[in-house]
């Protein structure tokens, strides 16, 4: 006997599913049916989501970061010049930074993808966008000459002295040998104010853009998106991933997924994400196999909640 | 109706969120989820309505 | 009898789709044909589409135009200002422009919409993305504080010259009174050219911006937009409907209501648009009534085409 | 086939539009139409394969 034909004799021990029926046949409208269900499963949907519906918060922009909170904005500029934000130290699909990914034992999905969507932070984040403007800053060109190492060395001046001076503000900063960053950023504050980067960061040379990788990064890389995110108990560690803005309903779904972050050991575990797939992976394979898995699969027979669903079938049996 | 929308976006801005320990959780998600167990429970023991004519 | 019954009867005279099957019946698979042909005709689609799919032309943006036709950009710009373009005349949903619908007798389609996407060409399309500038060229407060008379005056001065100037170069304009439009019109061509002006023009303030009705208007009151479809044969006057760029089968099923916009009294009509929709309306009713139509509903008995189709059930009857 | 694909590439960039009076049609466009056409013919008179089967 085959391997199916055993399982096929399991599953069906008695021939139920093979035996004709026998009991009462009645006329049944599937279309009715159909009909009904989708009417009133639309009318309570429209409802709950007329008064439970996510809020349609306001778009955070360049250009309501750079107004809201110019200083983050210029240490972030300055980050992505020296080549130290996170995007920059990120690795596939954007740069080949060393020891970047997530990676337990051998195993690096990151990497599999290789570098589809290469970012060079400093001349596609700033350097790009400023050779767009109408007068460009002749200081623009200070930056191209330079050597890595003065560049390197520029830009950590300055992105200390933005920590120590006053508010971090660009216009407290002690004296000292910045080369054209602050010129540079200071523009570049300007034109995302101006309302401007937020168009000219998009693909380029393409009417209609869809690309909006490099905005987006550049605004991850601040501290005012992810300070917003924190506030509405938006990040991975504050249960976000099951969480609306407010008091709105989320996608309370997730829970399991978003559970694993908050416990040790993958809430401090630097390849977390990794994880935390891995185990749900496990997880899913398990449920997929429950039939075949033993003491799993007997858990009906110990906690019989179908006999509390079929119980008229099973008194009268 | 109204008055109901306007507690909700009352309660909005900040979000009241219950916890213990790593454990928290969002007001209105644990409301969706206690009504789920409720539906759950109650489509458990009510009996079916037509159940009755059906056999 | 009502009229239902009376339709019905004439339908099934012989009461032949109520009568009970009596031929022989066999076993059919509806997934099996189903799945077959799904793949055949995918495939067959997937085939012709590499060969014959349209081909993916460069996207047309501000910035090309503007580098490829910096006169035409130019001479746009200033309609733009002047309030003398396309759009600026195009009456709504852009504006209130008097008699610039297209009507027949009372029959006002266009103006029933309203001003739902109100465009003043002059702020909307020049003004506005100038003020995004890191610095705005000064000459924007003379345009503002001008009265209405003085800047129509300067922008027909300057539209004037333009024309008259060899290759209707900026550059070659003869000296006039032009007020602040020549410095304006320079200032947008430098950002048109760029590639600001692309990503400026879209919808403000959302990260996410899908409305491009302002560069598209911008770009469709130019000359050089409309010459590139003429080259191509795209225009409603070359039955461009129908066609696709090269020698790409284009969407020949469209070659009905391309072929009123041929012919006289439409092709040379002020509300050619008008009149050729509802002439496509009345075809479609009269298609939708053939039935009912004595003479049109006779045509198959005349030219008895489906006795060819069927000609074996027809020869053994 | 790749022959074929770069005798369409090299028609393609003027593209060859056939004309009398306001009538006009694009090469690309006369061959769907008239391949369309030729189908509905051949499938009018050529016989239905299984046909002799089912009756």
């Amino acid at each position: 006997m085959s391997t199916t034909n055993l399982r096929a004799s399991r599953a069906d021990k008695d021939g139920l599913a093979r035996r004709p029926w026998r009991g009462t046949v009645r006329e049944y409208d599937l279309f009715k049916e159909l009909t009904v269900a989708l009417v009133v499963m639309g009318i309570i949907t429209l409802g709950l989501s007329a008064v439970f519906g996510s809020p349609d918060e306001p778009s955070v922009t360049l250009k309501s970061w750079a107004i809201a909170a110019p200083a983050d904005f210029v240490a972030t500029a300055t980050a992505e010049l020296g080549g130290t934000s996170e995007t920059a130290g990120y690795g596939p699909p954007y740069n080949k930074t060393a020891d970047a990914t997530q990676t337990l034992g051998p195993l690096d999905l990151q990497s599999f993808s290789g570098v589809q969507l290469p970012i060079d932070t400093a001349n596609d984040l700033v350097i790009d966008p400023l050779t767009t403007l109408n007068s460009p800053p002749p200081e623009l060109a200070d930056w191209v000459t330079a050597s890595d190492a003065q560049r390197t060395t520029w830009t950590t001046a300055y992105s200390d002295a933005l920590t120590k001076a006053t508010d971090n503000d660009p216009a407290n900063v002690a004296a000292g040998d910045y080369g054209p960053v602050p010129v540079l950023t200071d523009s570049l504050l300007t034109t995302a104010k101006q309302g401007a980067l937020d168009g000219v960061l998009t693909a380029k040379d393409k009417f209609y853009n869809f690309d909006y990788t490099r905005g987006t990064l550049f605004l991850g890389d601040g501290a005012y998106f992810g300070d917003l995110a924190t506030a509405q108990h938006l990040t991975g560690d504050q249960w976000g991933m099951m969480n609306e803005t407010g008091n709105t309903p989320g996608q309370s779904w997730l829970w399991l997924f978003s559970f694993w972050y908050q416990v040790e050991p993958f809430a401090s575990a630097p390849n977390a994400d990794l994880l935390v797939v891995l185990m749900m992976l496990v997880l899913s394979v398990l449920l997929t196999l429950v039939p075949f898995i033993p003491g799993l699969r007997d858990i009906p027979r110990w906690i019989p909640v179908h006999r509390l669903i079929w119980r008229d079938y099973y008194r009268r049996r | 109706m109204h008055d109901f929308v306007s507690i909700l976006a009352s309660l909005d801005s900040p979000g009241i969120y219950l916890g213990w320990g790593a454990f928290q959780i969002q007001l209105g998600n644990l409301i969706v989820i206690l009504v789920m167990i409720l539906l759950f429970v109650l489509a458990l023991f009510l009996p079916f309505p037509s159940g009755r004519k059906r056999k």
